[in-house]
């Protein structure tokens, strides 16, 4: 499941890694930040009338309201839910772009690395900002205790799938596939990836480079903002750190899959989810975040280029 | 003699930088304490504790340069090499387990300057391992391997399964309890190792003559004082012994193929340059010097958890970094100072400063109560309350802009030039190396530098 | 230079960054014309190129086209006002197919008539065979083809071509200015930069020579061409 | 009480359990704060049926946690250090009066701490370390005239005075034994009162006292005393961090006997300094150097041991400055080579481990566990010590102990490892 | 210099070491994917020569270079220098022993001064090892070094027209002025074989025609070249011999004169017309 949101959130860190040529280390707090714009939105319209607002709009902080006590989920508020999710996109993108407009565009010449190291003060600035404002504390969201379960019986035992498993899984999926047919159908693919070759003769050749690159922080920010509202659906909590906890997987993920591959990325997201949670079986627990990472390396050392990349090395 | 004169001038004018910068932070510092109405004491301590993180960000960066603005190595796994030195430093030289004292496990028992020994050899060792893919891989891509390379030695430390075991301690085959201590650290009772250090220099009247001055002055058990201002200064030693080492590395044929080799590796694979040994040679040292700042650093701080080794701290030291400019020794000391004082230390300052003056009240408890007074009668007071009780965050906030204003403005550094000469002697124009050359054939040196190129071609 | 010239470079100074390259440069293209520029190394004849594409900083004087003027505009727009440019080096996208280059040669149109492809493909057979070949594996020459269709893909009525014959065989370098009479011919007219600088003389209309970063001469190419000076100078005797 | 570190050699318990293979354990202990726990729960729930009895300590007590965990919590019992003190009710009334809320979990321990740091500081009639160090017992143990929380101020005033007190605090008796810990210990049994609550609820209480309850350990024979000056107290708690939700109540309650000083008409003035560990080691050693550099001669704080004990070690010790931490209770605090500088008051883990296997025995009646426990020295010793109990005194068996790590987004495969036989 | 002089020149010159072969390349091959860029490619390369390879756009010539250096393996075939067989081994292996190249599209080292560039190329510098180089005495020997190196720097910047670049940075230079930089870096590693892949593309004639003055100079002294160029003047007027490439194979190889007439060839790589 988990690797599903890490395929989701994925995408967006491959697109603009190969067409902006930057591994974006503030990718994680985008997650983060879509998480709690989206969380805000679907707090207000559950708990209007039943808390005050400015507690509704800060997600909780410090204990004052609590997801339970609204009875969020997905079956209990679905309309809660639903603008909570669009909201997350919405608000990411916005957020990316203006992030983009404001810090990236004015350097976007400059080496990956240049941007890359940027992008650290950008996610420093962004998890703090959130801290500040949100407060630090872990809250709860959802209702627990309300969500349908439906119990599957395996050879070895129970497994309890929820509806925000399911819902997780139908966004995710839906997403994917949604992106693979924009991508398909239009030239819009074919200009990313000549962007990500050479951006400037992308330029004399008359590909509008900074449409592109917006759409690129539409179609990527979207996503990464409801991967991160559907991530805190299916945990049941939200944190200013979670985006960033998520962010190294997510590397992972992309390399694995082969930086700019799309599928790399969902494939890649669910191997390492997969990973982390087998690993299990046959190391410490302790061990299982450090599994996905060796699993990684081992790649980046076998075939750099990911499972899933044709991309050339001339 | 006028390239010499002019190199000297270059090297003053840098000595001046750094000398300049840090005397206008301590005098900060200094006011800032008087303001804060410390004691002498107080304020000895403010210094110590001030110099002690210049000294270990100072050495840090170095060891960065030497990576990044050396060899264009991304290295973002910093605390990795740090935390390894400091465990295995600790491994080899806390004493033997004994029950009843506050440590849970103990360590082999080995003097500190083995245990140091060790350490560094474990950071470098540990290097050589993520060199292996360095050689092959792109700088991004290095980059995340070596953050999660640090993140997997976090977990490592964390990790239960090395919390304790035992391990035969002398050959007669006696075993004793050993470990990492899991997520609960280690507890560094070895004894102090400055004293240890003083010790073997035979400087110990020295210490003590130094103690007792102090105590003329702060009559109340100086010694911790004295104490932690000598480590400080220990500390600058040992930025000073980073800078000449990688000065001399930097400037040198062997620091020309680090720059080569940043540039384009094919291009110094192609003039018959071993990249990858310089490339492995060049990480190891400075992963050994990172350990070495990791046990400089947790040494004397009494515990180690595994959880200090956040990536958090990684970042850090690249802020400090690129304010000083990567690429340039004197920019990394200067930066690492800078950092420790304004960035690092600072906001504390400053909110103990405003606190003292102003006498604020209490802060509201979140952001809600916060701003609501703000939006609802434009009153900001509660707001500048909370935003001063929440220095701590904002501080990471600053940092991250900082960073972003830096790369937009001044990617080269605050004090420029990043592009130091990688040649054992100046590289400078054609007319002046002919006086030069002239003057030393009149002089002393009777070096054949003329015939040079008539001897190019002779097998 | 006449008013109703199609390209008019007037008093142009450019560089990169504070660095100036160009010092009041002077040229002019006329309609269906081929000219050509040709000077030493570091003469600034591919910044003449870059600036007429706004690749580089404007320091001074203007770029007027078709009687609009284009001095600072983007790339992207000067694309539409009809030039197309194939600069000197880097002019693939070396991890598209040599048919998703020539697609996004044709990125401006709604939608590229297969004809233009044909046409592309007629000019540069060998495009056509490998127009599934990643663009980062061809050799030097193919690139240059595939760099040149690109560019051919919109029809321009300018093309700016940078030093088209460097790494070409030689029946290659025929061909490719046999390849560039035809396209002028067929009406597209041509600015240049060579190093195979006689031959570029013979065939062009016109022809300016540039050092240091200002006009040395100019006047036909043949007039050019047999300029003792510019012989001795220039075209290494 | 003091003595033997010896908690449970061997380390990962008895894997060696032959209980039936399909069970796993009858009840769980998890050891960690509401910071992870909250998800740790959520976890939980949804992958069980929800029903094995599971004991928590003291870092979990958090009356909003079922709210956030989105279920009532029924099934967990917790314990913690009490205020057991004979002078409890003066307290939390105080408490009440004063921030309108019932006190929560170590904040009788902060009050009591920072009383008897002003009081010694008051009979040392100076803001050094050394002499308010030789104070504490004098003013915390027996014999003297008893005074609490009620009359604080006449407390103060006699230690000015230089006569011989007995402060009761409200936490405990609050006598200190030669290493500084409290000689006796009361401990809650509570359970959450439901997710649409903010408390929990005490259901008993257990005294515990020591081998000696009045305390020992060296103390100054006269005190010189004095009026007209001011106390300076420093308060290292945490604001942020893990323990942010604990922290925030005990600064609260530590800032109280300051308050009750300051605004009465006695000729004394305190200075409470307040720094914030967010409970960090490295953090807390930095404010620690802050608190020193104020002159601060001695520190309530700081609240875990894993922040206590480098804090104690490069900051207290070395800087002769007395620290007296309401809440760290790991072993290794008691064990610290402390020239007698470090004091507290809460009890040490070796009796709540103590407490919690009792009653995952007796009133549980369990045989089998499994520990969860936080990734670090609190967790791991209060494991150690739980499951060294459980199994010798109790005759339990502990399937496994199990940490985690804080921050993680799901805990699944832990507790599946833990529940597991 | 007409074309008559240059063929007599190229006639007169070298002839004591005829035999003597220090460069070998037997049935190299090398696919990319479905391409075969290289196919069974022979030949040889005798001391003391300026032997031209030659072939059509694609032929393999950049990818037999390659191979060569080590940049490359190849899948079949070998690669002897001197007598050894260097197949496979590292570049800067091979360029130790002295078989060095350049690349086609000049690859300099932007943020390094041109004379840094240049003073990276000498092979034995004592001061590429680390303690040599740090340690107090033994870093004397360095910078003697360093000294004698700067003075052989400055003769070939001057030789290549480039010296009032000395300090400018190299990716300030021009595209010729790069390529003059890369061929002058590659002579200061005092190479046997010098590999130069189309060094005069994008040189302007004047300069090309010093240049090749040099090239030929330096041939008297022992050094050997095989040089990938278009330009079939230069190639006839200045190498002894020719060796053809084409669809990855050797076409033919020879005198200039010979391969000039050869029906293949025409038909492969001159035109027609020719
Ligand atoms: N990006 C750049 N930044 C700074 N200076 C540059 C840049 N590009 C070129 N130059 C400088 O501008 C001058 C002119 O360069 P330009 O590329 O226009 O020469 P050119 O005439 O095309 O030469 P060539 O025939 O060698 O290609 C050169 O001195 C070069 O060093
Ligand atoms: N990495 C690669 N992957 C796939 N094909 C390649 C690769 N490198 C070269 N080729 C192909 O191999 C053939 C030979 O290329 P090479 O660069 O050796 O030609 P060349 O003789 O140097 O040509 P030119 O004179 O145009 O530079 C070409 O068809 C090219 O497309
Ligand atoms: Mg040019
Ligand atoms: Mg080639």
């Amino acid at each position: 499941m988990r690797g599903l949101v890490i395929g989701l959130a994925g995408i967006g860190l491959s697109m603009t890694y190969s067409i902006l040529n930057f591994a974006n280390f503030s990718h994680g707090d985008y997650i983060t930040s879509g998480a709690f714009a989206g969380w805000a939105t679907t707090y207000l319209l559950a708990g209007l009338g039943r808390a005050d607002v400015g507690s509704l709009l800060l997600v909780g902080a410090g204990g004052s309201v609590l997801g339970g006590a609204l009875d969020i989920g997905v079956t209990t508020t679905p309309v809660a839910v639903v603008a909570g999710i669009v909201v997350a996109g919405v608000a990411t993108v916005l957020l990316a772009l203006g992030l983009d407009r404001v810090v990236y565009e004015p350097i976007r010449s400059e080496s990956g690395i240049t941007l890359l190291i940027t992008s650290i003060g950008v996610a420093f600035a962004l998890r703090y900002l959130i801290q500040f404002v949100f407060g630090s504390d872990v809250r709860g969201t959802t209702a627990a205790g309300s969500i349908p379960q439906l119990q599957l019986y395996f050879v070895d035992g129970v497994v309890r799938i929820d509806a925000h498993d399911v819902t997780l899984l139908a966004v995710t999926v839906g997403l994917m596939l949604g992106v693979h047919v924009l991508l398909q159908t239009t030239k819009l693919g074919k200009a990313m990836r000549a962007m990500s070759d050479d951006e400037d003769l992308a330029r004399i050749t008359g590909i509008p480079t900074e449409r592109v690159v917006r759409a690129t922080w539409i179609i990527g920010g979207g996503l990464t903002g409801i991967s991160g509202y559907v991530f805190v659906l299916w945990k049941g909590t939200l944190g200013f750190n979670d985006g960033w906890l998520l962010l190294l997987l997510i590397f992972a993920a992309v390399i694995l899959g082969g930086i700019g591959s799309i599928y790399g990325a969902i494939a890649g997201g669910l191997i390492i989810g997969v990973t982390a949670s087998v690993s299990v079986l046959w190391i410490p627990s302790a061990f299982s975040r450090a599994a996905a990472f060796v699993v990684m390396i081992v790649i980046l050392l076998v075939r750099p280029q990911g499972l899933f990349s044709g991309r050339s090395t001339a | 003699m006028s390239t010499a004169d002019s190199a000297r001038q270059l090297w003053e004018a840098d000595a001046t930088k750094i000398l300049v910068v840090l005397a206008a932070i301590y005098a900060t510092y200094l006011l800032s304490g008087l303001v804060l109405g410390y004691s002498l004491r107080g304020q000895l301590n403010s210094i110590a504790s001030l110099t002690f993180y210049i000294g270990v960000f100072a050495t840090l960066a170095l060891a960065l340069n030497l990576h990044w603005g050396y060899t264009g190595l991304f290295n973002i796994g910093v605390v990795g090499f740090m935390a390894v030195g400091i465990y295995v430093m600790a491994f080899v030289s806390k004493p033997l387990y004994g029950s009843g004292g506050a440590a849970q496990v103990g360590g082999l028992g080995l003097p500190i300057p083995v245990g140091i020994l060790a350490g560094m050899v474990a950071a470098a060792l540990l290097g050589f391992v993520v060199a292996l893919p360095a050689l092959r891989l792109r700088a991004d891509y290095l980059a995340i391997v070596t953050i999660a390379m640090s993140e997997i030695v976090r977990f490592t430390f964390l990790s239960s399964t090395f919390q304790q075991f035992q391990v035969p301690h002398t050959l007669a085959g006696d075993w004793t309890r050993v470990g990492f201590g899991g997520g609960s650290g280690l507890i560094l009772d070895f004894p102090d190792p400055l004293l240890a250090l003083i010790d073997v220099l035979g400087l110990s009247t020295v210490y003590d003559g130094l103690v007792g001055l102090v105590g003329t002055v702060v009559p109340n058990n100086p010694d911790p004082i004295v104490h932690s201002l000598v480590y400080g200064l220990v500390l600058l030693g040992v930025v000073a012994g980073y800078f000449w080492l990688l000065k001399r590395t930097g400037e040198s044929p062997f620091g020309r193929v680090l720059k080569a080799i940043r540039e384009d590796e094919d291009v110094a694979r192609a003039l018959g340059k071993n990249t990858g040994r310089f490339k492995i040679t060049s990480f190891m040292l400075g992963c050994a010097l990172m350990g070495l700042v990791g046990i400089l650093w947790l040494m004397g701080q009494g515990a180690v958890t595994p959880n200090f080794f956040r990536p958090r701290l990684t970042f850090f030291v690249w802020i400090a970094l690129i304010i000083g400019g990567a690429g340039s020794n004197t920019g990394s000391v200067a930066g690492g100072a800078i950092f420790a004082a304004v960035l690092y230390q600072g906001p504390l300052y400053f909110q103990n400063l405003v606190t003292s003056v102003f006498q604020p009240g209490d802060a509201p408890g979140s952001f809600g109560p916060a701003v609501a007074p703000l939006i609802a009668n434009f009153d900001p007071v509660p707001f500048l309350l909370y935003t001063l009780d929440s220095v701590r965050q904002l501080q990471l906030v600053v940092m991250g802009v900082v960073l972003i204003w830096l790369m937009h403005n001044r990617p080269e550094g605050m004090l420029g030039h990043r592009k130091e000469t990688a040649a054992a002697i100046p590289l400078v124009g054609r007319s002046e190396q002919g006086e030069r050359t002239d003057a030393d054939a009149v002089g002393t040196d009777p070096t054949p530098a003329g015939d040079a190129s008539g001897g190019e071609r002779d097998e | 230079m006449s008013a109703d010239d199609l390209l008019i470079v007037e008093s142009l100074d450019a560089g990169y960054g504070d660095l100036q390259i160009l010092d009041g440069v002077d040229l002019a293209v006329g309609d269906e014309e081929y000219t050509t520029i040709v000077g030493p190394n570091g003469a600034g004849k591919s910044t003449v190129m870059k600036s007429v594409f706004g690749l580089t900083t404007h320091m001074g004087g203007s770029v007027r086209f078709d009687g609009g003027d284009i001095t600072g505009l983007d790339p992207e727009e000067i694309i539409y006002e009809g030039i197309g440019y194939v600069p000197q080096s880097d002019n693939v996208f070396a991890s598209l197919s040599v048919r998703e280059n020539l697609e996004m040669g044709g990125y401006i149109l709604d939608s590229v008539p297969e004809e233009r492809f044909d046409a592309v493909f007629e000019r540069f057979p060998i495009l056509a065979e490998r127009s599934a070949q990643t663009a980062g594996t061809l050799s030097g020459g193919q690139r240059q083809m595939l760099a040149m269709g690109r560019a051919l893909m919109l029809d321009p009525e300018l093309l700016l071509l940078d030093e088209p014959s460097a790494g070409l065989a030689p029946d290659l370098v025929d061909e490719m200015f046999d390849r560039i009479d035809e396209i002028n011919d067929a009406g597209t007219a041509i600015l240049m930069v060579e190093q195979n600088a006689k031959e570029a003389l013979r065939r062009c209309d016109r022809g300016y020579v540039l050092a240091n970063g200002t006009n040395r001469f100019e006047g036909d190419g043949r007039t050019l061409l047999d300029d003792e000076e510019v012989r001795r100078e220039f075209l290494g005797g | 009480i003091g003595g033997g570190g010896d908690g449970g050699d061997g380390g990962d318990g008895g894997g060696d359990g032959e209980d039936s293979g399909d069970g796993g354990p009858e009840m769980l202990i998890v050891i960690g704060y509401p910071e992870s726990g909250i998800q740790l729960f959520r976890d939980y729930y949804s992958m069980s049926s929800g029903d094995h009895d599971i004991l928590v300590p003291d870092g979990l007590r958090d009356g909003a946690m079922p709210g956030q965990v989105g279920n009532d919590m029924a099934n967990v019992v917790g314990t913690a250090p009490a205020a057991g003190g004979p002078n409890q009710e003066a307290f939390a009334s105080f408490f009440e009066e004063q921030y309108g809320e019932s006190p929560g979990v170590f904040t009788s321990q902060s009050y009591d701490s920072v009383a008897i740091q002003i009081l010694a500081n008051a009979a040392a009639g100076e803001n050094d370390g050394m002499a308010v160090r030789d104070q504490m017992r004098r003013i915390a143990n027996p014999s003297g005239d008893e005074y609490g929380p009620q009359n604080f101020l006449e407390a103060v005033e006699a230690a000015a005075n230089g006569d011989d007190i007995n402060y009761q605090g409200a936490s405990s008796a609050t006598n200190f034994n030669e290493a500084g810990d409290p000689a006796s210990a009361a401990y809650s049994i509570w359970e959450f009162e439901g997710a649409d609550s903010q408390s929990t609820s005490q259901i008993e209480v257990q005294s515990f006292e020591g081998e000696n309850p009045e305390g020992g350990g060296q103390s100054a024979d006269s005190a010189p005393g004095g009026m007209g000056r001011t106390i300076d107290v420093g308060i290292l708690l945490p604001e942020t961090g893990d323990l942010a939700s604990v922290g925030g109540p005990m600064i609260q309650a530590a800032q109280l006997p300051a308050q009750q000083v300051n605004e009465s008409d006695l000729d004394l003035e305190v200075n409470a300094q307040v720094e914030d560990t967010q409970t960090s080691p490295s953090t807390g050693v930095t404010a620690a150097e802050s608190l020193v550099n104020s002159g601060m001669p001695s520190v309530c704080g700081s609240a875990s041991s894993g922040v206590n004990v480098p804090v104690s070690q490069e900051v207290f010790i070395p800087n002769q400055i007395v620290g007296c931490s309401p809440s760290s209770t790991a072993l290794s605090v008691t064990n610290l080579e402390d020239d007698d500088f470090i004091f507290r008051t809460a009890p040490s883990d070796q009796l709540q481990g103590r407490v919690m296997a009792q009653v995952a025995s007796e009133r549980l009646g369990n045989t089998t566990a499994a520990t969860l426990y936080v990734n670090n020295d609190y967790g791991q010793q209060l494991s150690e010590r739980f499951t060294g109990e459980f199994e010798d005194t109790f005759g339990g068996t502990v399937t496994d102990q199990v940490a985690f790590n804080i921050g993680e987004s799901s805990y699944s495969s832990v507790i599946e490892t833990a529940l597991s036989a | 210099m007409s074309d008559a002089d240059a063929g007599a020149d190229a006639q007169g010159r070298s002839r004591p070491e005829v035999t003597d072969t220090p460069l070998r390349v037997e049935g190299m091959s090398k696919h990319f994917g479905g391409i075969t860029a290289v196919d069974g490619a022979t030949f040889e390369v005798e001391r003391g020569t300026l032997t031209g390879l030659i072939g059509p756009n694609g032929a393999g010539k950049s990818t037999t270079f390659n191979l060569i250096t080590g940049m490359l393996t190849p899948d079949a075939g070998t690669v002897s220098f001197e007598g050894e067989d260097i197949t496979g081994l590292e570049p800067y292996e091979i360029a130790d022993r002295g078989l060095v190249r350049t690349f086609q599209i000049a690859r300099e080292l932007q943020e390094m001064t041109v004379l840094e560039n240049m003073m990276l190329a000498p092979k034995g510098q004592r001061g590429e090892r680390l303690w040599r180089s740090v340690l107090p005495v033994a870093r004397r020997d360095v910078v003697d070094q360093e000294t004698e190196l700067l003075d052989r720097v400055w003769e070939i910047l001057e030789f290549f027209e480039i010296e009032h670049l000395a300090e400018e940075y190299a990716g300030n230079l021009s595209g010729g002025q790069r390529k003059l930089l890369e061929m002058a870096r590659a002579l200061l590693t005092d190479p046997d074989v010098l590999l130069l892949d189309e060094p005069f593309a994008g040189v302007n004639p004047t300069l090309e025609r010093r240049l090749l003055d040099h090239i030929h100079e330096l041939r008297d002294r022992g050094y050997t070249f095989l040089l990938v160029e278009h330009d079939m003047d230069l190639i006839m007027e200045n190498c002894r011999h020719v060796v053809v490439m084409h669809q990855g194979r050797i076409l033919t190889e020879g005198t200039p004169e010979k391969v000039k007439a050869d029906e293949e060839v025409i038909e492969a790589y001159l035109g027609g017309d020719v």
